[in-house]
């Protein structure tokens, strides 16, 4: 199985620790990742209300070369993955945004047919896998581990291709396949307020904080996440909602591929559990799900 | 090519083509006038002309006319579609003195002028349609309707509110009615209701009365917990195969008493009450409600412990003294023989699942409208009492309209029916509980005598109503007035902003949907469904209760969301459709059969396997094919297969199709 | 190709499904393009190969057949025989040098009238792009070989020399 | 001999079958030729061109003509022997149908002769030469007549009266006919001379095919087992029978080989092939493409098995899009 890797800024500054998991995850389960090639932003920005033609062409870019690669093409990020289907979905549907793509692709030679498959890590590991691919490679289940999985938004909004647009569960099942216990929640979909965390953040942190009470209250150790704009966005500012909501006990958010990475005994390097802001390595020892401190090598920090 | 099948021998022929302006219809798009010139120009053309309205009844004399003044012996209209007006235009054609399958009719309104544009590309596929049509009318020959006896019983599908108006109007006029029900007694989803919108009458009140007369009637053959596994034949004799479930009961010696179920080894149920919503448990011998007809028990095999080979000491059965229980019976076949069909399956609730973020299954106190009936209604699981799943009364509710209808992600068309019932249930839970009743709603749409007088009833009894679709129902809290609470949360489109209004208790107004097993049922009737799944009446406006299968009719919500008294009056519809076709007593048969040409036919046995009907059979002796006109339906299959030609399909003769297709090509 | 190509579609449509969705689709004034010429079968199983072969050598640019979904024939199984010709039949034709695309077989029901809009409006662009098939002017032109007037030449030559 | 009826024999695109088969007639031709004089035959007799033209249009009784018609030279004396003949008979399948030249519609005429003196392997061509239709030496000319585009049956090239079918045709029906045409009981113009119903009526296999027949594989005779009594269709070769006209006593099934067709359709059907494909594939098994895909991929070529002897008269008569290079 190989892709065509398309990281996006984020997986290469506040979210390394997806990109280092995920990565480390795939070549545990044989799946071949190549970053795409001179790729760049991959435009879900704010410049798409200031000028849509060249923000889309930004967008389709990436998939006009990714489509000479001829593989399926993986965005880890949410933001990216949103914006790359919705990108394909106008270049196909809306004349003005298809010419205004084509003219900017010709300037440096390049065309987009149309072909490319854009695919998320949740929906790849859920659906490429053979049966059982991912279980019997279990090592360490995550026996006792209580996850609120967190969706959020672009996976399934506006264009759902792998899950319900509602209520998805793609997560909830690869981690409960590894032996995670799922939490039932019902703030799994809900906006992570990762939009407004520049322009009103005391907005965006109270959004953050009914969902991580809602984890809390649902008895979760710790919440999982596919999206780096969510991690860093639930687990960050955890401190500054705790001055307004000092009830809010501190809770892990840490990606899913870390947890898989887990269960699959990488090490600590490729779990990059370190790079928490939160701690989670205590809790997965209070679990027995990794070894005790002492045995434990030093990490490298960040 | 057998003289005997060349229409008039070796007379001439000698056509008359009509053309129909339809008003502006064809007239606006196609030059009639250009077409009938063309037309006139063609061979055997007698006469070509042109009518404002060639279907009026001034139209038909003038080919009456034309056919006597000009000799005719073929006749040709351009108008709309054959399966319009085919059969005007026929008895025109009968009525000028020749036989009606002289006549042939072009499509030049559905297939021409209503859907080009193009005036002179129009025109020009009309002079196409009408020589091909000319042509292939000088292979027409003279052909008989057979008449077929049509049997005087009626089968009835679905004992809900509609085959129970259907069956006894049947029944009432004399006529032998066979009522099949799927469940162990009928009533239907009307059976659930509490009470009625808008007259607030109770349900039970008035359908047992109906329900206990379909129980007694006469010419009534009541068969519950059956279904129809098989119908063959058509219009006017029908036969049916009805599977009849074993209810471990010999019907014919339970009187109803009851006994077994008390004496039953679970002293309480132990199986959900699917008539209560499983909003209560069951024993595994049981009478679905107080008033079920027929008033037999019957032993559910899924939760009885001796059905499922568990040690039993069979209390039930020791407990009747007509010994009436029965371990061994298995299912049985009726088969019967009847002229007309009426189905009325009915419809399913939309599952609430489907919309998750409606909390359904996830929040106790989240249920749909069903539910809410049996809640309110006093032989309920609660007798009536309105109370949480923690036996708490609710002290403020919302109802949610349109869960799953006017939904793009679920269904897109309007249930018609659950604005009133919100409306209707808002009524009897503040009656109940006294709570504060909150109505999300889209549009009310209250369309119905009395229905709007209705509306601004609940308006002066202090009801909400919050215009605007529901995002979600949640639990997780912003203020202290909320914890422990469901939250709706909604835009109130008519204030503008988002509300969130905390509630103890939700209901859910789920639309209706077809049947899960509709195109199953469609398929075994041969009739179609409409793109939404439920089945599609022969036309929307002039036959709403017909099928595109003669003899098969529809009535209730199998064919789309409909309100009891619009049920009941497409039920009485559905039976005066049935009644005509009986009283009539014979049904005339399309010529357009198969027959088989001995002298060319090799018995190769090519055509017998291809027949669905079993029309064909080899006469040994021969070692020829024969087609039994009776059973053969026309479809022309075995004809295209015949490698010798042997087969000749009236009015689909291979030469008129040749020479239709040949003309059709040459360009006018 | 000469110019404003307008393709012959010769079309056969069931008398229950497609015929009816054709119908429903005038009524809903839904416009589709004038290249179709219909001929009305009770069931597209009355279809024999013949009739499309017929239909190309008499000048059809394409043929396309609807009948009703499988499951749904009013004769109960109708079009799964036509289906059975069909399948033969596209790769008779392919052998025989047309393209497939003017070979057409559609399962559209009595209430898709936007299909058969579609699949009509869709098959004209693609045999537009086609150009013409033009059978019988071919036939024409593979005649222009024959000697008929050369050898009759020849023989008024003998008749005269007698 | 002057009183007897002249008769002619002539061959054109043929394999020499159908010669054969007159020659089957054993002792009844010579019978025959006491009451006929043969003016042209020739395989086994001497007579020229010349000699029919210098006949009177007309003076030959009848002409029985084999094989079908692909060079200009066919095509001429086709023509002559029209002019010649009162009656014109078409003889054999090539001659009726187009027969197996009629195959060789599928393909463009230049890659057939750069096979036939090129490709093929038993070709010895070292010069690389391709005949001429003339060819110059020392003042003289030979010619060679020019080689046609597409294979014809004998009546789209000239007027025809009378059909005799086969591959070859076999002596009973020739003689039948010869004895028609000396008697003077001639059926009407266009008729096939043999019985208007297919070769089933009298197979002795047929009481073998169930009324319920469905087959799931079509197999091809020469990789498989072939039962002698059992119905060829319900083995799952694909016989023509049922689409084929009697006439010929069923040899190939006697020699145990399923009909391919050659005697060609009823009178009913205006195309052998499409007609057969409808009736082997109505009665294929499976409901879903795959299925009825995987039961007819035992054909692979149509072409071959439904228009074996009848592609030059079938309706499309012959590939259409191969860019013909017509020569003139």
């Amino acid at each position: 199985m190989k892709y065509s890797y398309f990281p996006g800024c984020s997986l290469k500054a506040t979210g390394r620790a997806y990109e280092e998991s995920f990565l480390s995850l795939c070549k545990a389960l044989d799946m071949e990742m190549e970053e795409l090639e001179n790729w760049n932003c991959c435009g879900a920005t704010s410049f798409m209300s200031v000028e849509m033609g060249a923000a889309y062409a930004l967008t389709i870019r990436n998939l006009a070369i990714a489509e000479k690669a001829g593989l399926d093409m993986v965005a880890p990020c949410g933001g990216c993955y949103g914006i790359l289907l919705k990108a394909d979905h106008y270049y196909k549907k809306y004349p003005t945004v298809h010419e205004s793509a084509v003219k900017s692709l010709k300037t440096e030679g390049l065309e987009y047919k149309g072909t490319v498959r854009v695919r998320h890590p949740l929906d790849v590991l859920a659906s490429d896998l053979p049966p059982r691919a991912l279980r019997s490679k279990v090592k360490k289940p995550l026996k006792g581990l209580k996850v609120a999985c967190y969706y959020g938004c672009r996976f399934v909004r506006p264009i759902a291709p792998f899950d319900d647009m509602h209520n998805p569960e793609t997560m909830d099942l690869l981690l409960k396949t590894v032996g995670a216990r799922i939490v039932d929640y019902t703030m799994k979909g809900k906006c992570c307020g990762g939009a407004m965390s520049g322009a009103m953040p005391n907005v965006a942190q109270e959004m953050t904080y009914l969902i991580l009470r809602a984890a809390e209250r649902a008895e979760a150790d710790v919440v999982a996440t596919a999206c780096p704009l969510c991690q860093f966005n639930l687990e960050a500012y955890q401190d500054e909602i705790r001055a307004a909501h000092p009830d809010l006990k501190p809770i892990p958010v840490v990606y899913f591929t870390q947890l898989l990475g887990v269960a699959l005994g990488l090490d600590a390097t490729a779990t990059a559990l370190n790079r928490q802001i939160v701690p989670v390595e205590p809790i997965l020892r209070e679990k027995g799900i990794l070894a005790d401190e002492k045995k434990q090598p030093a990490t490298a920090g960040v | 090519m057998d003289d005997k099948t060349i229409g008039n021998g070796s007379e001439e022929v000698r056509i008359g083509f009509f053309i129909c302006h339809c008003g502006s219809n064809i007239a606006g798009t196609i030059d009639v006038e250009a077409v009938a010139d063309y037309v006139r120009t063609l061979p055997n053309v007698v006469v070509s002309s042109d009518y404002k309205y060639t279907c009026s009844v001034a139209g038909q004399d003038m080919i009456v006319e034309d056919i006597l003044k000009y000799k005719l012996n073929r006749v040709v209209v351009a108008a709309c579609s054959p399966l319009l007006h085919e059969k005007t235009f026929r008895a025109a054609t009968q009525r000028g003195g020749i036989n009606p399958f002289f006549f042939h009719m072009v499509n030049i309104r559905e297939h021409g002028s209503w859907v080009h544009q193009d005036r002179a590309l129009a025109t020009q596929k009309a002079m196409d349609m009408a020589r091909g049509a000319i042509a292939r009318v000088k292979f027409h020959k003279a052909l008989e309707k057979r008449r077929e006896p049509v049997r005087q019983s009626v089968l009835v599908v679905g004992g809900g509110i509609a085959g129970i108006h259907a069956a006894l109007t049947m029944a009432n006029a004399g006529k032998k009615v066979y009522l099949v029900e799927r469940e162990p007694t009928i009533g239907g989803h009307m059976a659930m209701f509490d009470k009625t919108f808008p007259t607030l009458d109770c349900a039970a009140c008035i359908l047992t009365p109906k329900m206990s007369e379909v129980g007694s009637h006469p010419n009534i053959v009541l068969w519950s917990y059956s279904e129809v596994t098989e119908i063959k034949g058509y219009v006017g004799n029908y036969d049916v195969t009805v599977k009849r479930k074993p209810r471990y009961i010999k019907e014919d010696l339970c009187v109803g008493c009851l006994d077994c179920i008390d004496h039953c080894v679970f002293k309480t149920g132990n199986t959900d009450d699917e008539f209560n919503q499983n909003l209560s448990k069951r024993k595994p011998v049981y009478i679905p409600f107080a008033q079920a007809v027929p008033r037999l028990v019957a032993i559910d095999p899924a939760a009885c412990t001796h059905l499922n080979g568990g040690k039993c000491e069979q209390s039930c059965a020791t407990a009747c003294d007509r010994q009436a229980i029965d371990f061994e019976q298995k299912e049985t076949f009726e088969h019967i023989g009847v002229g007309a069909v009426i189905v009325a399956t009915g419809f399913k609730p939309f599952d609430a699942h489907r919309k998750p973020l409606y909390g359904y299954g996830r929040f106790p106190d989240v249920y749909t409208a069903l539910e809410v009936e049996r809640l309110v209604c006093s032989s309920g699981p609660t007798g009536g009492d309105v109370v949480l799943k923690d036996g708490s009364k609710p002290k403020s509710v919302g109802i949610i309209h349109c869960v799953g209808s006017r939904d793009h992600q679920t269904n897109r068309w309007c249930s018609r029916v659950c604005c009133m019932y919100s409306l209707k249930l808002a009524h009897l839970l503040k009656e109940h509980t006294d709570a504060e009743i909150y109505n999300f709603y889209i549009d009310i749409r209250t369309p119905g005598k009395g229905y709007e007088e209705f509306y601004e009833r609940l308006q002066e009894e202090g009801n909400h109503f919050i215009r605007g679709r529901v995002g979600d129902i949640t639990d997780v809290p912003i203020i202290p007035e909320e914890e422990g609470r469901m939250i709706v949360r909604v835009e109130d489109s008519l204030a503008g902003f988002v509300r969130r209004i905390p509630v103890d208790m939700v209901v859910l107004a789920t639309g209706l949907e077809p049947r899960e097993d509709a195109s199953e049922i469609r398929r075994r009737f041969n009739i179609s469904c409409s793109s939404e799944g439920f089945f599609l009446e022969r036309h929307p406006k002039l036959a709403p209760v017909s099928t595109t299968t003669d003899g098969v009719f529809l009535a209730g919500c199998c064919q789309g969301p409909k309100d009891i008294p619009d049920t009941v009056a497409q039920a009485g519809a559905a039976a005066a459709e049935s009644l005509v076709l009986l009283d009539v007593g014979y049904v005339e048969m399309e010529p357009m059969t198969a027959f088989v040409t001995e002298k060319y036919c090799s018995g190769c046995k090519t055509c017998l396997p291809l027949c669905p009907f079993s029309a064909i059979s080899r006469d040994e002796e021969k070692g020829v094919a024969v087609i039994n006109p009776v059973l053969c339906k026309g479809c022309g299959t075995c004809v295209a297969a015949c490698p010798s030609g042997a087969i000749t399909q009236n009015l689909f003769e291979d030469r008129q199709i040749f020479a239709e297709i040949e003309e059709l090509l040459v360009h006018a | 190709m000469p110019e404003n190509f307008e393709p012959k579609i010769l079309a056969f449509f069931c008398n229950w499904c497609t015929y009816t969705a054709a119908d429903l689709a005038g009524v809903s004034r839904m416009k589709y393009e004038p290249t179709t010429r219909v001929v009305r079968v009770m069931c597209s199983g009355r279809v024999d190969p013949q009739f499309v072969l017929d239909a190309f050598a008499h000048g059809a640019d394409g043929v396309l057949i609807g009948g009703c979904h499988p499951g749904d024939c009013h004769y109960v199984e109708g079009n799964y025989k036509l289906l059975r010709r069909f399948r033969m039949l596209r790769r008779l034709v392919a052998s025989l040098g047309i393209e497939p695309e003017r070979l057409r077989m559609e399962w559209i029901s009595a209430s898709e009238g936007e299909r058969l809009q579609k699949v009509v409006n869709e098959m004209t662009a693609q045999i537009k792009l086609l150009g013409p098939l033009e059978l019988p002017e071919r036939f024409r032109e593979w005649d222009t070989e024959l000697h008929e007037e050369t050898f009759d030449k020849e023989r008024e030559v003998v008749a005269s020399g007698q | 001999m002057g009183n007897k009826p002249k008769i002619a024999f002539y061959w054109c695109s043929s394999c020499g079958g159908c010669e054969e088969s007159l020659v089957d007639m054993a002792e009844a031709i010579v019978e025959l030729s006491t009451q006929i004089e043969i003016v042209l035959w020739p395989v086994a007799a001497d007579f020229k061109k010349k000699d029919i033209e210098a006949m009177a249009d007309g003076e030959i009784v009848a002409t029985m003509l084999n094989g079908a018609i692909r060079t200009s030279e066919q095509e001429e004396m086709a023509r002559l022997l029209r002019r010649k003949s009162q009656i014109l008979i078409a003889y054999g399948s090539c001659a009726y149908t187009g027969g197996i030249p009629g195959l060789s519609n599928q393909f463009p005429r230049e890659q057939l002769l750069k096979y036939v003196y090129h490709d093929a392997p038993s070709v010895v061509n070292p010069e690389g030469q391709d005949p001429q239709t003339e060819f110059h030496d020392a003042g003289r000319v030979a010619t060679l007549p020019i080689f046609s585009e597409v294979v014809r049956s004998l009546d789209q090239v000239v007027d025809v009266d009378y059909y005799i079918p086969g591959c070859a045709p076999n002596p009973e029906l020739v003689l039948d006919a010869i004895h028609a045409l000396l008697s003077g009981n001639l059926p009407s113009k266009g008729t096939v001379l043999a019985p208007d119903i297919a070769l089933c009526e009298h197979c002795p296999r047929l009481k073998t095919k169930p009324a319920d027949i469905a087959i799931d594989e079509f197999k091809r005779p020469h990789q498989h087992l072939i039962d002698p009594n059992v119905c060829m269709l319900v083995q799952g070769f694909a016989c023509l029978g049922p689409a084929t006209r009697s006439g010929c006593g069923g040899a190939c099934l006697k020699a145990n080989m399923p009909c391919t067709g050659c005697f060609g359709p009823m009178s009913n059907v205006r195309d052998q092939g499409a007609k057969a494909l409808c009736a082997l594939a109505s009665i294929v098994a499976g409901t879903t493409n795959e299925e009825i895909d995987s039961a007819l991929d035992g054909i692979p070529d149509p072409v071959g098995t439904f228009y074996r002897y009848g592609l030059a008269k079938s309706m499309l008569r012959r590939k259409v899009n191969m860019e013909p290079t017509l020569s003139k």
